[in-house]
């Protein structure tokens, strides 16, 4: 498909009309065109130009959680809620991300969430795209507000599998995969991601040790998360004694299952301004796709979906990759975040284990990766990873990052994908100073 | 409760039919002539939708694969095991199968030859070296 | 909230500002503006009166299947796609909608779908709202196309559980419940609707023959629909004496666990008419939410989501219910479809049980209920049930539905909500004449 | 592996501990009054998070109910039970809960009192009559 997603065709679309008009109303020059003019400003303002906006955010720590779903997608909201400073009563939707909310005996979450709100009325959805839920959620909720259909919207990620047991949880997250070709034929997410683990070391001749330090550097960022479920210092050693996973992934190259929840509340700039708050802008969207399974890709070193929804980020953005201050990316094994640097366009291909053994992607590297520990650290609730990304760009942007702050960023993007990277979707946020 | 379904009906059905036979079953686009795996209903490339049936020799060279040493359910007792994808002979198409017996990455290496030795219930399409 | 939802919102700004173009340019009398304003109606109308059409629609056969989930999605897009005489890559996105891929082992669906469909690059999502998860994804989809997002869209609603036995998909169902209070209470979907019944029935005086009516009646339908999953014309002392489930509700007063999927294809009204193939239009679309738990409605014989989505729909399509010539309802269970239909305004509170009685909404009837055979007769694959309404009156409306082809309609409505009616939708559409 | 919830972190335990002590838990908005299950954690009057806590005695009047003929997994073994929607006295609230020993309708007219004899971890919130 050569169509461009639909953030980029429209605003272009509507600048030429919107220049032409501007056009005309220099050339007559009478008060009814201009006031016209003005009006339409305005209007397409509104209507394809609407800036979105983060104005709260709030997350449960990360980790083996007690509560029931319910309760924690609820603690998560009170947080969003009371941080953006409104009322559940101007909540006009409730976007959910979930995946596995069987596992809790709980599915059609928003109306128990919404109700546990005390806004029964207030109509939700829950979004599932495997570990990608959050961002593919998050951007539909975008979009309505972009759209001016919503002036503000919960969209809330939750999960919660811990309590189901590795063994279960590990069949479950292969029900993500194309199940008729991997999961049925044996393969777990580890061994996906191992799969292409092998095939990455094999193609760029990257090494165990190259892994490695992403767990290490992701942990040492956790370590200044309190809400991470993983607060552990990690060497090289200690990821490549620990017991194999499916080789070549070891225990420490992987992610923990964890439950939690992350929210956040979008809305019009118009609502965000009248606020008072801080809150932050979202400046780029893109989502893309790639064949559901391994074996149908050409080249199994990267993944077409993060490529294309980073594509489609930046051109609406107006950036590039060197213009991100810090990226939050989908490192649910080491080897994921090595081949996202390369797709997001941080490195070039077959660079990124080079850099990341030279700092480059630490807290004080020159593009920080995952400051808040990444899913390696931080965790891994499937259905609110993606949120949980732009909770700590919110932080990040507006003060409350503590010791993991990346000085002076401006521009930041998150990236999420689900499953093996069959569907992705790119953030791109702006950091709003007020006066 | 559910009758066992026919290869007329299902896809997934025939594949495992043809795995049976040792054979990959793909199809071939009519109009252009792309090679697709059974499953897929319209040419990637044309988006035709009318095909030749092709069927491959079961048989081709390992791409990469995983030692899986946490098994899913229904694979516990698997014993040691690859999860591989490899490359079919005389053709671009790769697909992907359960190895019994790898224990070590030694008994594996990149571009091992192997072949298709039938479908498993339990554990899918059945390779061997 | 006192918002009206986006889709009333929007248009009357828009209006207001298009008529006040309008007035100047008949004012001021000069080219300039005459010019700006058809550019700016050609813009208007592109942007927020964008008509969305179905172009095409395809359903499996409702029942119980022996494919795989993945197969049963794919034979109904298959369907759709050929009835709207496209090619699959005209489509620039997959709606799913699906409630328990878990089932089958399945989720992450669209990356799967979209592979198979030879468009592995086109993403795609999953939206779950229980029962209702069909329309409610049906109506994000129309919301997209109506934005000006996208020209075509792929959406498609599937569901498998019969595989799994009436006790576990029993169990799965009562998910959907505010499970905290009522499935963790012991309460299954029969008990809730028939908590509902006995409310009902000891309310407005209607007794068991009066829900047996509305069975017969979906038979009597369902008997000309060659999906349907029951095929069996029974009378209302069948019902009677059918064996109880959740008392008032016995075997007959409910609909069947069905697996099947239904698709349509999704289009603006510019890329309906150049394909010069028949289609629908979709002229009202709405949205609500009830109190999760039946305990907490103040009033427990009417379903508030179900008030507000209808009352949303028809005046987005500036219709009343007197307007609509047919109507494809939610009726899981008997007690369902009379509810409904007073909810939705066919009826007066507690007069539906005499109407149905009395014909009102047989086939030949004054407003015909569920010509398709409704859940009841047609079957109930959660997931897809709200996108087989949408089928039933594209087959309608095109011609394809045979002997229960309701004569002259014109305008049609769906209506289909979720669990105990938590989240509801109401879409309307329009019969297009084309020359 | 996971240590039980004390009442401080989880609504839901708060409630199942009053029910225990066959109480209903609720609590009043600071600012309205308005008086809502604990469970809600927003006034759904006035969007107040500030609340007194309440107990409601655990007793009150059947609104509706259903004797479930089939049972979900994990009730299959309860008899003939009903789910039960009551009224609480003294309050315009209504909760559900399981109530065994129900065989027909004659046994449990709507208006009959109920009350709730505690929570039990397989079967829910239990009434008795
Ligand atoms: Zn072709
Ligand atoms: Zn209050």
């Amino acid at each position: 498909m050569d169509r461009i997603s639909f953030f980029q065709t429209s605003p272009a679309k509507y600048d030429f009309a919107y220049f032409t008009v501007l056009h005309i109303a220099h050339d007559s020059s009478i008060a009814t065109v201009i006031k016209l003019f003005i009006m339409q400003k305005a209007i397409f303002y509104e209507m394809t130009n609407s800036k979105v906006c983060v104005l709260g955010a709030g997350s449960t720590k990360y980790g083996k959680l007690n509560e029931s779903i319910i309760e924690i997608a609820l603690n998560a909201a009170k947080d969003a809620i009371e941080s953006a400073g409104i009322t559940p009563k101007e909540i006009q939707a409730g976007y959910i991300s979930n995946v596995f909310g069987v596992a809790d005996k709980q599915v059609h979450m928003a109306p128990v969430i919404m109700s546990n709100l005390g806004i029964s009325h207030v109509p939700g959805l829950t979004i599932e795209s495997a570990c990608g839920s959050g961002s593919v959620m998050f951007r539909e909720a975008y979009a309505n507000v972009a759209a001016g259909f919503y002036d503000c919207l919960l969209a809330l990620g939750v999960e919660k599998v811990t309590h189901t047991g590795t063994v279960h949880s590990t069949t479950l997250f292969s029900y993500c995969s194309d199940f008729f070709y991997e999961g049925g034929n044996g393969a777990s997410f580890p061994g996906l991601f191992a799969s292409m683990a092998r095939a990455y070391m094999n193609t760029h001749k990257a090494t165990e040790e190259d892994l490695a330090n992403v767990a290490v550097k992701n942990h040492e960022n956790g370590m200044l998360n309190p809400k991470a479920h993983v607060h552990k210092k990690i060497t090289v050693e200690d990821v490549l004694k620990s017991p194999v996973v499916a080789s070549p992934l070891k225990l420490l190259d992987c992610c923990p299952f964890s439950d939690g929840a992350s929210a956040t509340i979008l809305c019009s700039e118009e609502f965000a301004k009248k606020s008072g708050r801080p809150y932050i802008e979202i400046i780029g969207s893109g989502r893309g796709a790639s064949p559901a399974a391994v074996q149908d890709r050409e080249d199994i070193t990267t993944i077409p979906s993060t490529v294309a929804a980073a594509r489609q980020a930046y051109r609406m953005a107006g950036v590039t990759p060197k213009d991100i201050n810090f990226a939050e990316v989908h490192d649910c094994f080491t080897i994921a975040e090595i081949i996202d640097v390369e797709d997001l366009g941080f490195f070039p291909k077959g660079k990124a284990a080079h850099a990341v053994r030279d700092g480059a992607t630490r807290l004080k590297g020159e593009i920080p990766v995952n400051p808040s520990g990444g899913l390696k650290s931080k965790g891994h609730p499937i259905g609110a990873t993606g949120v949980g990304q732009v909770v700590e760009v919110f932080d990040q942007f507006t003060g409350k990052a503590g010791e993991r702050t990346v000085p002076n960023a401006e521009i930041a993007l998150t990236h999420n994908f689900g499953a093996t990277g069959a569907s992705a979707a790119v953030h791109i946020f702006r950091k709003v100073d007020r006066k | 409760m559910m009758e066992k379904l026919s290869a007329k009906e299902s896809t997934h059905q025939k594949f495992i039919e043809a795995a049976n036979r040792k054979k990959i079953l793909a199809h071939k686009c009519s109009k252009c002539g792309h090679l697709m795996l059974e499953t897929v209903l319209f040419c990637e490339k044309c988006s035709g939708s009318k095909f030749e049936h092709t069927e491959l020799e079961g048989a081709g060279t390992v791409v990469t694969y995983t030692i899986q040493a946490v098994a899913p359910e229904g694979f516990e007792d698997a014993g040691s095991y690859a999860w591989v994808v490899f490359k079919i002979d005389n053709s671009q198409l790769r697909a992907s199968g359960f190895l019994p017996g790898i224990k070590t990455p030694a008994d594996l290496p990149i571009r091992t030859r192997v072949r298709v030795a039938g479908f498993d219930p339990k554990h899918g399409l059945m390779l061997q070296k």
